[in-house]
């Protein structure tokens, strides 16, 4: 398991391996919200919360398709499959991979992006916890689509398609944490109903996952 | 004819909305089914 | 014999061919006495004319639901026991489980410009049926881009299965995030609360025909996507000789 | 001793049932060559056996973990160096260093070279390297010598035979000599799968609606 981590972690770092590709779309997304809303500081104050965590979303959802896709092309999908390790096992791992190479990254570059959009001091805490803890559930359901996806042709638009409303609950919650966060209301509901979600997407989407992978190798 | 008072507009939008589309879900249905009944037959006629 | 007999593709078409004609009668019967007799309801105090779309807005609304439900049944019969037809229920129920939801999200919307003031209201009935707008859409795209039958199968299966988790997790958040505008069920049994009887047999009734009609509509879909399967089937056996 | 025992054998490919009452053994030691017609089901024999698609009928019976399949496709990364490669294979099946792959296999002077710098035939060589890291005893081969030049079949037909003596077994699907004379030879040509026999479960949507 820790090979294969390494193994998609050193995939992606190197050159053509999209690394950076997520951070810079979050970037643009949040570059071109105020040019839409207007410069008014306080509406963007407001809307700061859900813009955020649309655009990690949205930076996150950009990069799923590779989960599998590669490995599905070259062959190593179904080395993998008859490998000692549970095809389980290897979804997780590849989960955790892009998790760690864009949610995480998106975690810690969220706050700079929250200074242009004047989002309020007091919800940064929050914007990284939300963040952190709900990231993994995205990565972890987006390799459940990219698994359900992975032989068809025009698989990417079909992705966001069945992916996107999988996010809701997760959405839903992260942001409403920042927005109590900003306001000043307790955040902590939100934040464990969110954590909660995640746990239970950690530990039971690997399976569907492996089972949807299974129908797409035979 | 039933009176609808000043909502008469919004009433008959909604009645013609919803039938629009449940015409529509109906013809498709069957639309289909005899074109796949068509084809089968022909199919089947053809050897 | 065992109820699984009607799995049978041949079995299936023979029964739901007999059983079609009564099925489409009383759906047809139920549904426009229903329709015209809530038409012609008398005004609500309160409502005025409005109160004649729900009629259509909670049977629409009610299968939309229970459509999925029935869906994620059938998809479990697929997966567990393997029956085909099982399987291809399924498929032919999305299209018009979609178009219920669209149907109860539209009279909704129509509903509340007069009542809310607006068009759409982020309400969480109204949002959770959206999402389930959504998640039919992405079911039924899944079907449509699988080409090999048998993963296509599969990978519904599966996605109905976790969709109806998310579904679930969607509506309590929905819930959590906004506490809405829209009036509880209209047709609570708390007496006091309960709907006049002038409105709830005509009710009574247009819930009925909107079943008998996903019925009538199912074994139509249904038969259309065996005879589909069958042509594929054959014409993939000329192929392999 | 037996490493792989197939008894009634049926596979499907498109829902419809390719090969049936397929019986066989393999013993330590042994090659079969996998013989047939293009389509008749190779690759859906070696799949089935490897485990990457459901048996729609009969057994398979071999010790846990004990096949390497080794299809078209070679499952390298270009981004990664040779050694790479093989040591991120050797690693996830548990497997031996790679050293005496990459010699056996001539790859030693191309260690340090990126994937995608290879020709077809290395990364063919690397591909088949890949079976000597994996530990296994079973090797299940499709058209293992897809753009091997002679020296590279010759050099692959003495890993083989190698691998035979050390009491491995090999099931390989192939259209070429291969140099192996001892190798006995299975043609499929005659579990052609016949339809019409309704009393079995259909193997997909295909055969439950013909």
């Amino acid at each position: 398991m820790k090979s294969l981590l390494i193994r998609d972690l050193r995939l992606a770092t190197r050159a053509g391996g999209g690394f950076g590709l997520a951070l810079a779309f979050f970037l643009i997304v949040c570059t071109l919200v105020p040019f839409g809303v207007g410069p008014e500081g306080g509406q963007l104050a407001r809307i700061a919360p859900g813009i955020l965590w649309v655009g990690a979303l949205l930076a996150c959802l950009l990069s799923l398709d590779r989960i599998f896709a590669l490995d599905f092309e070259d062959g190593s999908l179904d080395l993998l499959a008859t490998a000692p390790l549970p095809l389980e096992g290897a979804v997780a791992v590849k989960a955790l991979a892009h998790w760690l190479t864009t949610g995480l990254p998106l975690v810690l570059f969220a706050p700079l992006l929250g200074v242009l959009l004047h989002l309020p001091g007091p919800a940064y805490p929050w914007l990284l916890a939300s963040l952190l803890l709900g990231t993994p559930a995205l990565s972890m359901l987006g390799a459940f689509g990219a698994a359900v996806t992975v032989g068809l042709r025009r698989g990417g638009l079909l992705l966001s398609l069945l992916v996107l409303p999988l996010y809701v609950p997760t959405l839903i919650f992260g942001a409403e944490a920042v927005r109590r966060g900003a306001s000043g209301a307790d955040p902590v509901t939100p934040l464990v109903f969110l954590a909660a979600i995640t746990l239970a997407v950690l530990a039971l989407v690997p399976f569907a996952s492996a089972a949807a992978l299974r129908v797409n190798l035979r | 004819m039933t009176e609808l008072g000043k909502y008469a507009a919004t009433v008959l939008a909604a009645y013609g909305v919803s039938l629009a589309l449940l015409a529509a879900i109906i013809v498709q249905s069957v639309i289909a089914n005899a074109r796949a009944r068509r084809e089968l037959r022909e199919h089947e006629n053809r050897g | 014999m065992s109820i699984w007999e009607y799995a049978n593709p041949v079995k299936f078409m023979r029964t739901s061919g007999a059983a079609l004609p009564f099925v489409v009668a009383g759906a047809a019967l139920c549904t426009v006495v229903g329709l015209v007799w809530g038409f012609l309801t008398p005004l609500d105090y309160k409502q005025g004319s409005t109160v004649k779309i729900i009629f259509l807005h909670v049977p629409a609304a009610l299968m939309a639901i229970n459509i999925w439900l029935m869906m994620l049944v059938a998809s479990l019969i697929w997966l567990i026991r393997r029956h085909h037809v099982s399987a291809l229920a399924a498929k032919a129920a999305a299209p018009v489980g979609a178009v219920m939801t669209l149907i109860a999200l539209m009279t909704g919307a129509i509903w509340g410009q007069p009542m809310w003031g607006t068009w759409w209201e982020w309400d969480p009935r109204l949002t959770s049926f959206l999402v389930l707008f959504l998640f039919y859409l992405g079911y039924m795209a899944l079907w449509g881009a699988v080409e090999d039958a048998d993963s296509a199968a599969d990978l519904t299966g599966v996605l109905c299965l976790v969709g109806s988790v998310f579904a679930i997790l969607s509506r309590y958040a929905v819930n959590f995030w906004n506490q809405g505008l829209h009036q509880g069920a209209s047709l609570s049994l708390a007496p006091g609360e309960r709907m006049s009887a002038v409105y709830r047999y005509p009710l009574y009734l247009t819930m009925l025909g909107f079943f008998l009609l996903f019925l009538a509509l199912l074994l139509i879909r249904t038969r259309t996507e065996i005879r589909r399967r069958r042509l594929a089937a054959l014409l993939a056996r000329e192929n392999r000789r | 001793m037996t490493r792989l025992a197939v008894r009634d054998l049926a596979v499907a490919r498109g829902g419809l049932r390719a090969v049936e009452q397929l019986s066989f053994a393999l013993a330590a030691g042994q090659a079969l060559i996998l013989r047939g017609p293009n389509g008749i089901g190779k690759t859906t024999v070696l799949r089935t056996l490897a485990g990457l698609q459901p048996a729609v009928a009969g057994t398979i019976e071999a010790a846990p973990e004990s096949l390497a399949y080794a299809g078209h496709a070679d499952g390298l990364k270009p981004a990664l160096s040779v050694a790479e490669n093989l040591r991120f294979w050797s690693r996830v099946f548990d497997g031996p260093e790679i050293g005496a792959a990459l010699e056996r296999m001539n790859l030693r002077d191309l260690a340090t070279r990126p994937a995608h710098a290879l020709s077809a035939g290395q990364k063919r060589r690397l591909g088949l390297a890949r079976l000597l890291v994996t530990g296994r005893p079973v090797w299940l081969l499709d058209e293992p010598t897809v753009s091997l030049d002679s020296a590279s079949v010759a050099l692959f037909a003495g890993v083989l035979r190698d691998h035979l003596a050390q009491g491995g077994a090999a099931l390989i699907a192939t259209h070429i000599d291969l140099g192996l004379p001892e190798a006995e030879i299975l043609d499929l040509a005659p579990y052609r799968a016949r339809p019409g026999q309704r009393d079995q479960r259909p193997a997909g949507f295909n055969e439950a609606f013909a």
